[in-house]
């Protein structure tokens, strides 16, 4: 059940163009799990037109998070907000990450590449509670990419860096540590989120592997709730490969469900 | 008391906003966020005979004030709509219509035919004006001639009251409005979307999976608002308005213009409660007015 | 150091930005904000054989991302043009354009011929796409018949070459393009504005004097590039791109639609230094994209 | 000749919806005249597009005033500028009022209708130091419309006010006002600036009084500096009636050339 309504900034956090936003919504973090989402007006005027969709990054009591890069007009809008501000949220949205039982007592890969650890953190929560032990991997471009680190560690998680330019962490794609430590240890599952090249990349491993994965995906959306079919990505499923609703259906797909399409990459 | 209901003659709305096809699911999307019957009514994505998988994404962007969509026409198809949308949508006390597609004349006849045989269908609005599936945006609502010849086959196929929607992509509305006044049409709504593109200036390709799309939203409310005017002067038949319709304030330019409903379409995304603020926004701006009878207001501009 | 430098065939621009006709005055009116040599060219305000008064105030009407004007080619008539302006921009390293009005087919011919009797015009620009000066907005672009004539009838009464522009407002932009080529003209351009309108709910009157205008700005650059896109693959003449430029992302977008040079109306209001932060935007791009002529953007698009 | 330029905001006051802004601009400045006008960008983004056009309120060393009222969205936008932000403004534009040396040791009539007093407060202080004697009208809705009238009055002038709702002041439209004072003094010329009907009124009495008037008019404005033919009034001009143009031609017009348009009224 979706709602749809104001809630009050109550606390900004902020690294560069990275923000971390806490929301009071006492319906929506009751109702939450994590992969959902949130669609969030930006403007008041006719430009930008559309809201924007933001995962949720954690829910907690009455209050969500959501952690945000500032990407162009929408995002640098979102982040102008103010502590106090009321923000017009839809929410919370789609289908989260399955949280199987089986996973009780096994390691489970957390793999999130720049803002894509957002909804990742409130996954790993919530896997530690079900009883799971996540390691999280936490890729970027630089060390700046990546200011929930700290958070992260003291929070208890095993975190696992790598930046393509070597500035803090393992040197090169997150991928290339994911394989690393697959030499080391076997998880029993893995959820991702990320650019697509990323993504991609991490559903070859996993067929190489033989690893049951599960992945959010990014797509322009219109409404966020099933009424525009704007969102679609080609998935398999029962044996068919279809348009679904990234919104709808998603945001998260298994790794056999998700068809990669070369055109969407740019 | 303001009395909000407007009659189209084949058909009484109990206010004068509906919902407009492609922005409102099958209607059901809606239902966590309002109650349906407090529509006017509401017109479901478009339907052909069998599921259709629409276009290749991307299928939005984004443009000054607008949005541009090549959607396709993705859908389940006028059986699976039948079976598993309508009993869901049965009795509900609105006004439910269904927006019909066709490849060629015959397809739309056959699923005005098919919708015909079943109960709870208000109207049909005939999309002729869909710019996003046939080669270079062309549709039959871009001449008064197919436009003539769909309305005609399609009324010998069914009963059930007829609104035709009208393409913008056209030198002259009224023409076509005409074309498909004298065919038997009870209604025209208009516009759908303007034939529109948008360049990644990155990879240097379209940022439309289909190359083109269809144009939305308040940047089009000027053009829509002008060929509603026209339109309205043009022929005898209601007028349906919409084009960019976000605010009470907007619908009530169309009716002035001379709609004698509106609908609403891409402001529902943005808010999906903005059909229910409009026309609590009719009723305050009538009551400020002393505005007895909201039907009032159609055509009531001076010049 | 790249080439910014454009070959229409009948004329070298230095770059290929020109400030549009109706949003640069006469030319004068920027002086005082940059110096015109900069630019790639300019066309002047529209002028007919007399002078003319123009339309009924108001005469514009912000809308969401975009203005509508119904100015009606309010100007002071070729002859005062020739007296008192010309002189004025003489000698300017520029390519000073006038865009060419007429009540009907013969006047346009006689602007024209008076015109190509003086020097220092590089081209002229055939305005058959205004939609402020005649009934319902219609104009002689409007159709492939009309708009051949007048062209071949200009063809004829000058040696100047001709820039054809052309309307949005019509089914098939490509048929009046091709009519214009056939006809002889040099070159085509587009868009014109889109005819539309607003209403004033206080005095339920239209809100232009006019009641319907031209729309232009942002808003209608997704229609504008479709339109560029559909013309640069219909003719061989060169075509210049314009609708809602205001930065050099959206010029390169009409360039790779296959645009071989853009004009820039609207954003001239708002930033009088809107051409030339978009000529030095077209610089930085080409530099940090190791693009060595500009030219070569035109076209570019990969579908 | 026209200038533009970032202006820095260096003050704010404010009444209701009444604002006064400070900006630092020593250029326009030194150039200005009073009934001359700026073109203000209020947005960042295409939504609201144009401009919005102000006038000078006072020019003194390196700093101008504007004093405004939020009427829309664009003035909104204005008045929610901060201290320190800069301001992108076009200006002096237009003709000024003009101030005749054979006013010296007269009586003049300086009549500003809500906002409309903006232009007036600077046209007085001229008038005063060329000698000539100002007298203030400034008539409002009610005594919330007139946030100015102490400030005036602290500098010395003569400042007679009316609210239509009689709350200070004398009670009725400012007209009125005039015409009582008529049958006690006669001014050597009036100036102008307000809402057409209260101008139009005016243009009435000067008529009947045999009073010389300039009068500032607004008009919807495309590009403030004469391109776009878009803020035309009728104006009577050499014995021809012709659409000029209010940005460059005007804004102020002199009694006999205004053409009062029963149209243009709403
Ligand atoms: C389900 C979902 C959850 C998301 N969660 C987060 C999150 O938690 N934190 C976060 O920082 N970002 C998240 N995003 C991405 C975020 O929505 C986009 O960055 C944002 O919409 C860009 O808007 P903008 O106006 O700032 O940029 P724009 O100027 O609109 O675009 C900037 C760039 O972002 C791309 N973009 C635009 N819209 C989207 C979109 N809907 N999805 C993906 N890319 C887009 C554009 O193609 C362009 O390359 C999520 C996206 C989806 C679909
Ligand atoms: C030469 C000139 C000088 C001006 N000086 C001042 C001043 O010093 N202080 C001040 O408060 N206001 C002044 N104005 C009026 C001011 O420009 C308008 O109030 C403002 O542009 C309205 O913009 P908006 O977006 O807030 O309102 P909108 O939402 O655009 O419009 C609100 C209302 O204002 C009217 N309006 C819109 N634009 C104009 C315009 N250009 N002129 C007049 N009415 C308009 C609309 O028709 C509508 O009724 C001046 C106008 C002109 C032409
Ligand atoms: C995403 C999207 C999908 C649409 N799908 C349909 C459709 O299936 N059938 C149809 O007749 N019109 C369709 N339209 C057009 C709308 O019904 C409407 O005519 C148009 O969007 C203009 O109104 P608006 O500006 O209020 O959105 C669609 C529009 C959008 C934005
Ligand atoms: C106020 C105004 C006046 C115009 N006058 C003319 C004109 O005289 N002749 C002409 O061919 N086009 C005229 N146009 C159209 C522009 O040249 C241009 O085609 C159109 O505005 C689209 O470009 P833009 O969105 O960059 O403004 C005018 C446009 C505006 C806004
Ligand atoms: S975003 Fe509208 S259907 Fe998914
Ligand atoms: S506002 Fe453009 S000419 Fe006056």
């Amino acid at each position: 059940m979706v709602i749809d309504r104001q809630a009050r900034l109550v606390a900004v956090e902020s690294w560069d163009d990275y923000f971390l936003f806490t929301l009071e919504s006492p319906q929506i973090a009751c109702q939450a799990r994590p992969g959902q989402f949130l669609m969030i007006r930006v403007s008041e005027t006719s430009q930008p037109l559309l809201r924007r969709p933001i995962s949720l990054h954690q829910a907690q009591g009455p209050h969500v998070q959501i952690f945000f890069q500032v990407a162009g007009e929408g995002t640098r809008l979102l982040s102008m907000k103010k502590t106090g501000q009321q923000l017009d949220i839809l929410g919370p949205l789609g289908n989260g990450f399955t949280i199987r039982p089986e996973l009780r007592g096994n390691e489970v890969f957390c793999v999130g590449g720049g803002r894509g650890i957002a909804p990742l953190y409130y996954l790993a929560r919530e896997l530690r509670a079900s009883g799971a032990r996540p390691i999280i991997f936490y890729g970027g471009r630089s060390g700046t990419d990546l200011p929930l680190k700290d958070r992260l560690r003291a929070d208890g998680f095993e975190v696992l860096i790598s930046t393509d330019d070597g500035s803090i962490g393992s040197p090169g794609f997150v991928t290339s540590l994911v394989e690393a430590e697959l030499k080391k240890r076997r998880p029993a599952y893995l959820y991702a989120c990320g650019p697509v090249p990323m993504m991609e990349k991490l559903a070859e491993i996993c067929r190489l592997e033989n690893l049951k994965a599960e992945f959010s995906l990014e797509s322009m959306m219109g409404c966020g709730f099933g009424a525009c079919w704007g969102c679609v990505k080609k998935i398999r499923r029962n044996d068919q490969e279809k348009y679904l609703k990234v919104c709808q259906d998603g945001p998260v797909f298994s790794l056999e469900e998700v068809v990669w399409q070369e055109s969407e990459h740019g | 008391m303001v009395d909000l209901s407007v009659d189209l003659g084949f058909l009484k709305l109990k206010n004068p906003v509906l919902a407009a096809s492609g922005t409102f699911g099958y209607g059901l999307e809606f239902k966590p966020f309002y109650d349906l019957e407090l529509l006017g009514g509401f017109v479901v994505k478009g339907l052909y005979l069998k599921p259709r998988e629409g276009n290749r994404p991307p299928r939005l962007v984004e443009t000054p004030s607008g949005l541009i969509n090549s959607i396709g026409l993705q859908g389940i198809g006028v059986e699976a709509f039948c079976r598993e949308v309508l009993p869901q949508l049965a009795g509900l006390k609105t006004a439910v219509m269904v927006n019909v597609c066709g490849e060629e004349e015959d397809e739309y006849a056959r699923v005005a035919e098919y919708l015909g045989r079943h109960q709870g269908i208000a109207a049909l609005e005939l999309n002729i004006s869909c710019p996003n599936v046939r080669e270079g945006g062309r549709c039959p609502a871009q001449s008064p001639e197919s436009t003539y010849r769909t309305v005609k086959k399609v009324k010998q196929a069914t009963s059930l009251p007829l609104i035709t929607k009208l393409s913008p992509n056209v030198t002259d509305i009224t023409a076509v409005a005409r074309a498909a006044e004298e065919a038997g049409t009870e209604a025209v709504s208009l516009i759908n979307t303007l034939l529109a593109m948008a360049i990644d200036l990155e990879t240097r390709k379209p940022k439309l999976g289909n190359v083109m799309g269809g144009l939305s939203g308040p940047a089009i409310k000027p053009i829509a608002l002008r060929m509603v005017f026209q339109v309205a002067r043009a022929v005898k038949v209601p007028v349906i308005g919409m084009g960019g319709i976000f605010s009470a304030a907007d619908a009530l330019e169309f009716m002035m213009a001379g709609a004698a409903a509106v609908q609403v379409g891409t402001a529902n995304f943005v808010d999906p409660d903005a059909c229910l603020k409009i026309i609590r926004g009719l009723q305050d701006w009538a009551e400020n007015h002393g505005i007895e009878r909201i039907s009032e207001v159609t055509g009531s501009l001076q010049l």
